[in-house]
């Protein structure tokens, strides 16, 4: 059994990419594989809002991977300098920005891109989905 | 080294060949499985896969050149980045 | 006579939003008796090919919404002849939409030369 | 003097095309031609969230985009549906999708896509940034 | 009518070139002026425009093929946006 | 011996983020003493030209940063050749970088062989 870590950096609207990680994480999972990490860089960073409201017969891919990783207890993380940017802060991120509110999903977590190198120092193999 | 090289998008192909090396693997996946439905790749010996799924959800499985093309599914695409050495994906 | 519109699918299903968003402003401009056409040229001939099953990847399937194109009345719709082509395609694969015409690249020349307004995505 | 209304579509983020419009808008309000509406869809809507905090050195575009608004008296109008996907959301949006937060600057209004088509219909120009 | 066709990426300039008539225009902007420095386009009779902004951002503005191009900044480029009928940016 | 990785450059400043993002990511990989290539191919070697100007449009200008690399430990600093010659472009156009080599398309085929994490953006 061997231990994975995903790098998504696809845009959650324009790309199907987030949804190409989630099944490629789930088929692992179901394959008794382990998934350490799920690092959120660049565009994939906007997946971490929980503000979506998707027409109610298409998937929510915010809460698809929140259900992930409740169930499997999987870190969910995304890049602080890339959420920033994109507009996706926790309630820190907006205090020390002065920003009048904060939209992060529960679920995830904002970090430097150090847990991305370490993800990639720890885990055998590491997979991007762009 | 080994290397699986992931390409998700058509034009990705021709831009990534010159850099994969005789010994490694393609997959195609997401909008790039349209590829393996016309003409032929010029591959360099690298064992060529497209990720079924997709193929299924564009309505293309049944028009891809099997003799050139090795149909897999989410498992065997799993499956396929353990048995690389590593996976590339040319974005 | 109302300014005229071509909206042009250029794209794959369903690696982006494309083709259902440019739908969904297809059906808007029908809403304001626009003249409009729907010209499918390059890779956008994916989106009309039958038999596109996303739903296995929890993916909403938009492309039945293209046989409804007449009732909005849309009745213009047109797929690049060279595309179908070189992607090995025929008309005979596409979903069954009243009135689909093929047309080659110089009459879409000239079609777009004549709209008031050029839509991608 | 001609009347110009534009269609955004241009992720902020990754592609530069916001900036491009708006070096676009100003150059035509400089030549005293009127701008009557800016109209977000697609990728595009994601700059009407006020949660950005870039990097101190870098462009606000949504800061740069409600400056223009404010001096000019420009409509910024978000489509509703591009943006409650992408998780832009206002309060009366946020409320009937039960989500907790809200995030759409307040120079930018949501409206619907009969704003693009108006739009069309009552400009000599429009000119698409994607 | 006259188009002014606005390209921004490199690649869509000739994905974008059948449909494009004679009497139209053809402006570079963004990741697309890359095109003017290198080559030469196979155009039917359009004129060519490249935007000098984008040009100059990217350390390009000395090597465009200024027999083929003509760079416009962005003052030039609205006024093309009236001396053509419509503009249609092909994304 | 630490995994090595190949960041690699494959498109043109500023139409996206992507050199500025895989930038942060070399710089924060070096942190962790991983042994670094950056590699330019195809449209990326536009990154690394001389007298780039981005600030005229309000566009940060991170092509210094290409200079400093040197300093962070990243010393494998390779462009394709075949690149610079298909966009009529010479070395000498080229930032200077202590140590920057150009390289065959068939020697990268080698070198990305023989890393252990290819990353591109």
């Amino acid at each position: 059994m061997a231990t994975y870590s995903l790098l998504v950096t696809a845009n959650p609207y324009s790309s199907q990419g987030q949804l190409s990680a989630i099944q490629f994480a789930k088929t692992l999972l179901e394959q008794g594989h382990e998934l350490m990490r799920v690092f959120f860089y660049a565009d994939g960073v906007l997946v971490a809002s929980r503000l979506h409201a998707p027409p109610a017969d298409e998937i929510n891919l915010t809460k698809a991977w929140a259900k992930l990783a409740i169930e499997k207890d999987i870190e969910l993380i995304a890049c602080v300098t890339a959420a920033n940017k994109r507009g996706i802060v926790n309630v820190a991120e907006a205090e020390r920005n002065a920003l009048t509110g904060n939209n992060l999903d529960p679920a995830f977590e904002i970090s430097g891109l150090g847990q991305l190198t370490e993800a990639m120092l720890n885990s055998d193999r590491l997979i991007t989905f762009g | 080294m080994k290397s699986l090289y992931i390409i998700n998008q058509p034009q990705k192909l021709n831009q990534a060949l010159p850099f994969i090396s005789e010994q490694d693997g393609i997959l195609l996946i997401e909008d790039a499985v349209v590829v393996a439905t016309y003409g032929s790749v010029q591959a360099n010996h690298q064992t060529l896969y497209v990720l079924v799924e997709d193929l299924i959800a564009r309505g293309l499985k049944d028009k891809v050149g099997v003799e050139q093309w090795n149909l897999v599914d989410y498992p065997q695409f799993v499956e396929l980045t353990l048995q690389y050495d590593k996976s590339v994906s040319w974005l | 006579m109302n300014k005229s519109i071509c909206i042009v699918f250029n794209k794959t299903p369903y690696g982006s939003q494309a083709g259902r968003e440019l739908l969904d402003i297809a059906l808007m401009a029908a809403a304001f008796d626009m003249p409009i056409t729907a010209l499918f040229v390059e890779q956008g001939v994916y989106q009309l090919l039958k038999g596109q099953e996303p739903d296995i990847l929890d993916i909403k399937n938009h492309s039945a919404t293209f046989k409804a194109l007449p009732l909005y009345g849309i009745e213009d719709i047109l797929v690049e002849e060279d595309a179908l082509q070189k992607f090995n395609l025929n008309v005979q694969e596409l979903v069954e939409i009243d009135g689909l015409k093929t047309i080659s690249s110089s009459h879409a020349q000239s079609l777009l030369a004549n709209s008031d307004f050029i839509l991608t995505l």
